[in-house]
């Protein structure tokens, strides 16, 4: 049945690309969008959600990669009386061919209801919108395709990597081929929850970390170099003849002072040893400034949104490590965390709240860690040392 | 059973030839219009990026519709960014304009590169969570109605990252983002006391609540929970374990509004965004009030900071004594933390601005 | 709500199938739980887990977690998909009339 | 009985003054400050302390002042079997005319070791070590001499201010006359414990904070002034021609960079609504720039050692006050506070702790003031907000 | 019965004549040299002040000597700074010079001005305390012995506040020194069950403890309590309530030294100091290991700070890691909090040094 | 540790004179410790006050605050004092034989 949808309509309106246009075009094939519509209408109306709580179902043999969703208005909305959403894999740095695109477009309009979200704030493709009955045909389909389900529950979620070395000039590290690797290994993982609460992996190829890993991912990995950065001068002479303000944009901004400025002879002089790596210059004249050669990762540990302690941000664990494939030590490590944290963690505990609960000296021990100083801002400041 | 565990197809299928040459010895980068990356390698082959913003929540024909632009001048490549908006990408500098066309002509703007607003990253909402004390994809089109202008331009004094959440869970960086929205509910949960005992873990659900709000019923008969209404602050936590705690409602449910995160390691550490809007009513389907404040700070923002120096970093300098007093948002009770870290946010020295 | 006969009684399931009067819950009920989680006929090995489950749930009010089900029963989380092809959270849970999981497990 | 102290005896030598040379002069005359010596040499061998805990002993009418001690090895040190303190009052700003003076040591040959404290790191006179018998007696002769006990216990604590006016051109309140009046406003409280916890009371008068009021204080007072402080541009030129390098050693290091230097005119530019009173431009140009004229305090609460949540600075609660006699808006407000503190504090929690403890916004209404920015450094990150 | 609540003297007779003429109107001062002062009123009064050290231990006779000084050039008056220094003041230049030869026939050195080390607050100790975990007036008196020069000259970068508390109750302001010495145990509390119930109250015992690690005795038999041995860290603060639980040990007692606090709002905010050594032990009569490392600290912060950059100011900026290449002292896992507010300590950024 | 003679029988009293054998208290014990604390002879106000000090103290195993000692007893602390010169502390929680205090009262 078409219902009348005044304050959804009114968003069709607009310069920004309309998602009411795009339900739309979905309910010309789908009853389901076509009753999204609606229950938008409603929302609208009410100021609350339609949606019951939770749902579990599934594909046979995984325990996630499926958010069971159902309507609390089934007999105004029966076609989206279940309204499940499957979470499926990208492919790293959400790189497509066209081939593989439309496959996945024709395996949803087959079995759900034609809309996605591109893509889900974790990464994943998201198939927005099936019942129960099409759940295990849907992935069955899926993986012909060459696709498979992300994660959800207390699973591993899709590893994710910034577009690195495919086209950034900056990265240090191999973010698609690591985050390929890492999600291969840990499948497993993935699929089948185990663990305490969730846990996320993401990578960025340097510190500007363009997947937001520091905010968002349990496991962080950043690209970054030990050396010095690299300083053409003749390219920094060009920027300055092109009128950019070295002085006033670059080197005041510097957040340790490491660069000096000679107005006179256009020279920048950097202090190499004061240089936290921040990419500041770097980005600002890339043409000019560019990483050093010695390239790794920091592997920092425990970002996290606010439930249940507060949002944290990830924090260093070991400042400097070299990743190449296969990527052992990085592997070897995650293991050992997720076991510490298995073994330790209370029900919706994410490791950075276990760590901080526990004290980060018991959980370097568990994971064989030195104390650097890299791993703090600054010392304690109380004197409630335990010996 | 079909098969399992095959994981993700391989990017090296997905990516273009031009990316599989010179992949990892890109030299250096240039903007050359809002939208329009043009990346130089080592080898000096050149890639252009033609950015274009998307509504994320989009239909399979919008997937084909993009396809097609991709055979046609991207020899069937494209990519998304962390940002959820639409890259094309080819080798021949020719073929930018027709991209940027072809996008058009789909209702797609290009831009969202360098110093302006960036699509914003946001969650499901009314449309498929329980969660959500707010909706979504609408605030994000009636917002990025307004904002449309710093998307397909570059005349911000730095990025400005706009995030949303539903709901304090916070799906997304939206605790780190130089403006974010989210829904927030003020009331405290219903009980439906029939249900609970069945139906939730009344551990795991005393267990839940970061205020320790959560007892056991006193009547031990009655196989359930009570909330301490003063120690509630509605984070809905208590729901997302037992079904059977609904704090949804239509007038206490809204939004707040937090500014001055980021994510980047770029000059300041990454830093947490911070209460500045206490609550704004839902008011679908354009959320008026959200629209105004938000566009109001950035403006504020974009006339005093100084060149490159993000939202939060323009706050550090200024002091939020004087964030406060140029946007003239009212200081309230609710501004002030008292969580568990409240103590070192209060201000420990004489030092402060009028 | 919806109700289903289950082991011969009517009784209250929610839309996963998860049973809602959890004091309605016998041997008989589980069966035929487990033929909507293609776990039936239920082995030896079904009922170990099972009985593991309640006996935990009784005495805790949680569903234990992942770890410590493997630990205690002996069986790796491989063969516990084996078992229940929903895993022990959507199957194993659902069986032993456990409230439906929305954390561990 | 004289013992050998050959460890304590080691002390005496060396360019600083040695207070072991103190103890031995006192012990000419006074076999307590002799036993004393050999108690040192005891803790020398054994390294642990031989005082034993606490000791409740006082004088008439009065529930705290004395400090009660008793030693573990009374067989052995007979004369310092009890050994207590008195705490002091000091008259503001540590001035003493010489009479007074005298007439404390009198006192104090008379009923105790001869041995002080000048002063206590509260600030009292600390006389050190007498019996029980001697305390009403010495408290006698000390009231007779217009001298007066201080706080121990769950009482108010000796108010203590910096030399100020008397000395200070930098002071923008009275420091003593404040110090003074508020001790006397407050003899009650500091004499007869009351409350769930120690209380502190300290007055800077100026940012400098030379009684370190905001790390030790529950109230701390500090001189501010709140118009823009005075440059003098002759007495500007006048260190710049000594040499004196502006730019690098006051321009640079001005916190909010709310000062200018033009090299060429040597003039020295403020931007007022930039600078945040730290103080540091006035600090090292004493002759060229000076605090405002609409001068007052600010009013911070909270500070404290860390016993048992972690040391907590000060903070500010009224940015700006004006501070005149009788300090009416002063004391109503410190006797809010101390009332809402009496009623709703733990037992050894200070008023800081208990702010933590129940939220900023009930503190704020119980003491009926308005939020405002400047008290916080910035606002929640946290979503878990009361409404 | 006496007089009672009297208070102090009134500071108006304690002041001498020129203060009482200039209360108030004071315009400039300048420091002539490491210890003396000159102010100058707005009437053109001059004040002059010799500060002069004092072991803060003193016996009358002590007192009586510097007021024979101060009677014979002060006109009787003098006064005592917050650090415990003796001010001789004057508004006759001619009596500087006088007044330093007499405080050094007293023994007493004349500096503690300006860009040096001041005296060092401190606290009873083994002399009076019950509490104390280390001893007070001999280390200070060896480490002013060793730090003479910085007393009696100005050629630091900045200030340099040392202050010691003699355990973690920490008298003084210790807590937010340059450099901090504080008294610790290391071994958990020993009880005396048998005393436990008649002098202390159990309940008050139980909630002193800042990490929980105090319960009932399990046997309610026993009116005492036991405690978690891998959640106590040693504060004390359960002996202090409690007299039945003494934690004090010879060989777990020491010593462990804090850096980089400050009090002033001069440049930057006020700031706690933070854990550098964690242990050294109590070596009487001297503590060698003690002055050593301070010593080292000193020299290396005054070859590597700005002028005017205090000790934590100067950290600050160079960052921890360099704080501890420089100084050599080995970094461990008590370095890293583990208390509440642990999370705010973590380096939450890939800002840093090598 | 030093004994005294305390209401006709010999009790252990720490240096300060409070008792260090809780059980031993009675009411002689009490007037006994009074006249040490010049609270001698002892009124109905003070034994209101010491009774109250005991039954809140044997109710809570603490001594309670002086702001609920005179909200419950209905003297202020000026009287108390004068009942007790020594004050609630040191004078009347030594004659209701509490533990010394270490923190409030
Ligand atoms: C495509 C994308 C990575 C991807 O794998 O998808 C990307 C790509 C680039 N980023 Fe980014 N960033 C992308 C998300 C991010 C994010 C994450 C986010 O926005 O949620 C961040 C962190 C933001 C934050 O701090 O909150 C991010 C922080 C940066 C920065 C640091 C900015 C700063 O000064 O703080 C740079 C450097 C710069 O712009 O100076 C940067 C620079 C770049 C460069 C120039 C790198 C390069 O040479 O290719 C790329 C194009 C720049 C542009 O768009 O102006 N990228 N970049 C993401 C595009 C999102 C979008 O569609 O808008
Ligand atoms: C679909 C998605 C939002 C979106 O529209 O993009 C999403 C949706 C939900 N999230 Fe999320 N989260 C999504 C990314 C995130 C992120 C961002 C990320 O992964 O980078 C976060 C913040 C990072 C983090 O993990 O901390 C996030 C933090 C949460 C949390 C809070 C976790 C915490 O520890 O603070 C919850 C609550 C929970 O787990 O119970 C949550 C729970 C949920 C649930 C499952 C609701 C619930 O309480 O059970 C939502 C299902 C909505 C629905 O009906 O479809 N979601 N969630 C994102 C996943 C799509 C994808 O797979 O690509
Ligand atoms: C006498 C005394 C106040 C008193 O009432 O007793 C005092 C007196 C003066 N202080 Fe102070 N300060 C005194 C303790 C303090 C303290 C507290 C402490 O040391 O425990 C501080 C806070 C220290 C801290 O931050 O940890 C203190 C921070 C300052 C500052 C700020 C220094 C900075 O840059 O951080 C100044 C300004 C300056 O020196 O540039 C200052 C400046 C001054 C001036 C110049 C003010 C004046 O014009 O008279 C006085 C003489 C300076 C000198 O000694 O070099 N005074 N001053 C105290 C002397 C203590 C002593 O014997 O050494
Ligand atoms: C005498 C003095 C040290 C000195 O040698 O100067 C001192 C000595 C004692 N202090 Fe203190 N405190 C002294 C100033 C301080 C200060 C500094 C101040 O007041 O500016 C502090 C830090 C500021 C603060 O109050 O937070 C201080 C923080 C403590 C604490 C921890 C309080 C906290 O909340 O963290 C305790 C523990 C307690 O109260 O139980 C304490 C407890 C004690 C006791 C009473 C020991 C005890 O546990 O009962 C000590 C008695 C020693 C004795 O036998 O004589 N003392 N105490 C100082 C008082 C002298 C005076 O009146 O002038
Ligand atoms: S994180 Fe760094 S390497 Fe990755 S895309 Fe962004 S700028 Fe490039
Ligand atoms: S990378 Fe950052 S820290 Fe290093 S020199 Fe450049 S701006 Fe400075
Ligand atoms: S933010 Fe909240 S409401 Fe929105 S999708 Fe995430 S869990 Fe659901
Ligand atoms: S909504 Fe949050 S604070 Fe309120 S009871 Fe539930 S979990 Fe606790
Ligand atoms: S605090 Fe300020 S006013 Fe007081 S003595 Fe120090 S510098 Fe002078
Ligand atoms: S007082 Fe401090 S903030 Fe103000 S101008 Fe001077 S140096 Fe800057
Ligand atoms: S610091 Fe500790 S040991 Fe030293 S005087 Fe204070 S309470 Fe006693
Ligand atoms: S010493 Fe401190 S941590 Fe240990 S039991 Fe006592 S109060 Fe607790």
């Amino acid at each position: 049945m078409k219902e009348e949808t005044p304050l959804v309509d009114e968003l069709e309106k607009g310069p920004w690309p309309s998602y009411v246009k795009e339900i739309k075009r979905a309910a010309k094939k789908s009853k389901a969008a076509e009753d999204l519509l609606g229950v938008q209408e409603l929302s609208f109306n009410d100021k609350v959600t339609h949606w019951k709580h939770g749902g579990i179902v599934g594909v046979t043999g995984y325990g996630g990669g499926v958010i069971g969703r159902y309507s609390d208005v089934p007999d105004k909305f029966p076609n989206v009386e279940s309204f499940h959403t499957l979470r499926v894999n990208h492919p790293a740095g959400w790189f497509y061919n066209t081939k593989a695109l439309r496959k996945i477009c024709d395996v949803w309009e087959k079995h759900g209801s034609g809309l996605t979200n591109m893509h889900g704030s974790t990464g994943d493709i998201i198939l927005l919108g099936t019942t129960t009955a099409h759940l295990q045909p849907c992935f069955n389909d899926l993986t012909e395709a060459g696709f498979d389900l992300g994660g959800s529950g207390s699973a591993l979620r899709t590893p994710t990597a910034c577009v690195g070395p495919a086209r950034c000039e900056w990265t240090n590290i191999n973010t698609l081929d690591m985050v390929q690797d890492l999600t291969m290994e840990f499948q497993d993982e993935i699929h089948r929850p185990r663990w305490p609460y969730k846990s996320k992996i993401k990578i960025s190829g340097c510190p500007n970390d363009c997947v937001a890993a520091i905010a968002r991912a349990d496991l962080t990995i950043i690209g970054t170099w030990r050396d010095s950065l690299k300083i053409d001068q003749n390219g920094v002479k060009e920027y300055a003849k092109n009128g950019f303000d070295i002085k006033t944009l670059v080197v005041d901004k510097c957040p340790t002072n490491a660069l000096e400025w000679d107005e006179k002879s256009k020279n920048l002089k950097l202090k190499p040893e004061d240089c936290v790596r921040c990419m500041h210059c770097i980005n600002k004249m890339t043409k000019a400034i560019r990483p050093g050669d010695d390239k790794g990762a920091t592997i920092m540990i425990g970002g996290k949104a606010p439930i249940v302690k507060g949002a944290m941000l990830s924090f260093v664990l070991v400042p400097f490590m070299k990743a190449e494939p296969p990527y052992t030590e990085i592997k070897e490590l995650i293991r050992k965390i997720w076991d510490w944290w298995d073994e330790n963690g209370r029900v919706r505990e994410r490791v950075g709240e276990l760590i901080e609960r526990v004290g980060m000296r018991n959980f370097l021990k568990a994971v064989d860690l030195k104390p650097v100083p890299q791993m703090i801002k600054a010392p304690r400041t109380n004197p409630y040392v335990f010996f | 059973m079909g098969k399992a565990d095959i994981g993700p197809p391989n990017f090296r299928e997905m990516i273009p030839e031009v990316v599989k040459k010179n992949y990892g010895d890109w030299k250096y980068h240039e903007i050359l219009k809002p939208g329009v990356l043009r990346h130089v390698a080592e080898s000096g082959d050149e890639l252009y990026t033609v950015r274009a913003g998307s509504p994320r929540l989009v239909s399979v024909d919008f997937i084909r519709d993009i396809c097609d632009v991709a055979d046609k001048y991207c020899d069937g490549h494209l990519r998304f960014t962390s940002r959820y908006n639409i890259e094309f990408l080819t080798p021949d500098k020719e073929k930018v304009e027709p991209i940027i066309e072809a996008a058009k002509k789909l209702g797609l703007p290009v831009g969202g590169t360098g110093d302006g607003i960036s699509n914003i990253v946001h969650t499901q909402g009314w449309v498929h969570c329980h969660s959500a004390a707010t909706d979504s994809s609408p605030i994000v089109k009636a917002l990025m109605d307004e904002l449309y202008d710093y998307f397909i331009s570059m005349k911000l004094p730095a990025k400005l990252r706009v995030s949303l959440a539903c709901c304090i869970n916070m799906c997304g960086a939206v605790h780190c983002s130089d403006l974010a929205i989210v829904g927030v509910h003020t009331k405290i949960p219903k009980i439906d006391h029939e249900k609970l005992g069945a139906i939730c873990e009344i551990p795991t659900t005393i267990a839940s609540c970061p205020t320790g709000a959560i007892r056991r019923h006193p009547d031990k008969e009655i196989k359930s929970v009570v909330v301490r209404e003063d120690l509630c602050m509605y984070c809905g936590n208590c729901f997302t374990v037992c079904p059977a705690m609904p704090l949804a409602d239509s007038e206490g449910d809204g939004i707040a509004i937090y500014a001055g995160g980021k994510v980047s390691n770029a000059r300041k550490p990454p830093m947490f965004s911070r209460l500045i809007v206490p609550f704004l009513p839902n008011n679908p389907p354009r959320w008026p009030e959200v629209v105004e404040i938000i566009k109001k700070i950035v403006n504020v923002y974009a006339k005093n900071a100084r060149r490159y120096e993000r939202m939060g970093e323009w706050i550090e300098r200024v002091g939020w004594e004087t964030f406060f007093r140029l946007t003239e948002i009212p200081f309230t009770e609710q501004h002030i933390d008292d969580f568990t870290y409240a103590r070192e946010t209060w201000r420990t020295t004489t030092q402060f601005k009028w | 709500m919806a109700k289903a006969m289950l082991g011969g009684i009517e009784i209250e399931i929610d839309e996963d199938g998860f049973i809602q009067e959890p004091d309605k819950w016998n041997k008989e009920v589980a069966e035929d739980l487990a033929k909507t989680e293609n776990a039936y006929p239920m082995s030896e090995d079904h009922w170990k887990l099972v009985n593991y489950l309640r006996v935990y749930f009784l005495k805790y009010e949680i569903a234990p977690a992942i770890r410590m089900l493997c630990k205690q029963t002996g069986y790796d989380l491989k063969t516990i998909y084996k078992m229940f092809p929903g895993g022990p959270a959507k199957g194993a849970c659902k069986v032993a009339g456990l409230p439906k999981p929305t954390g561990c497990v």
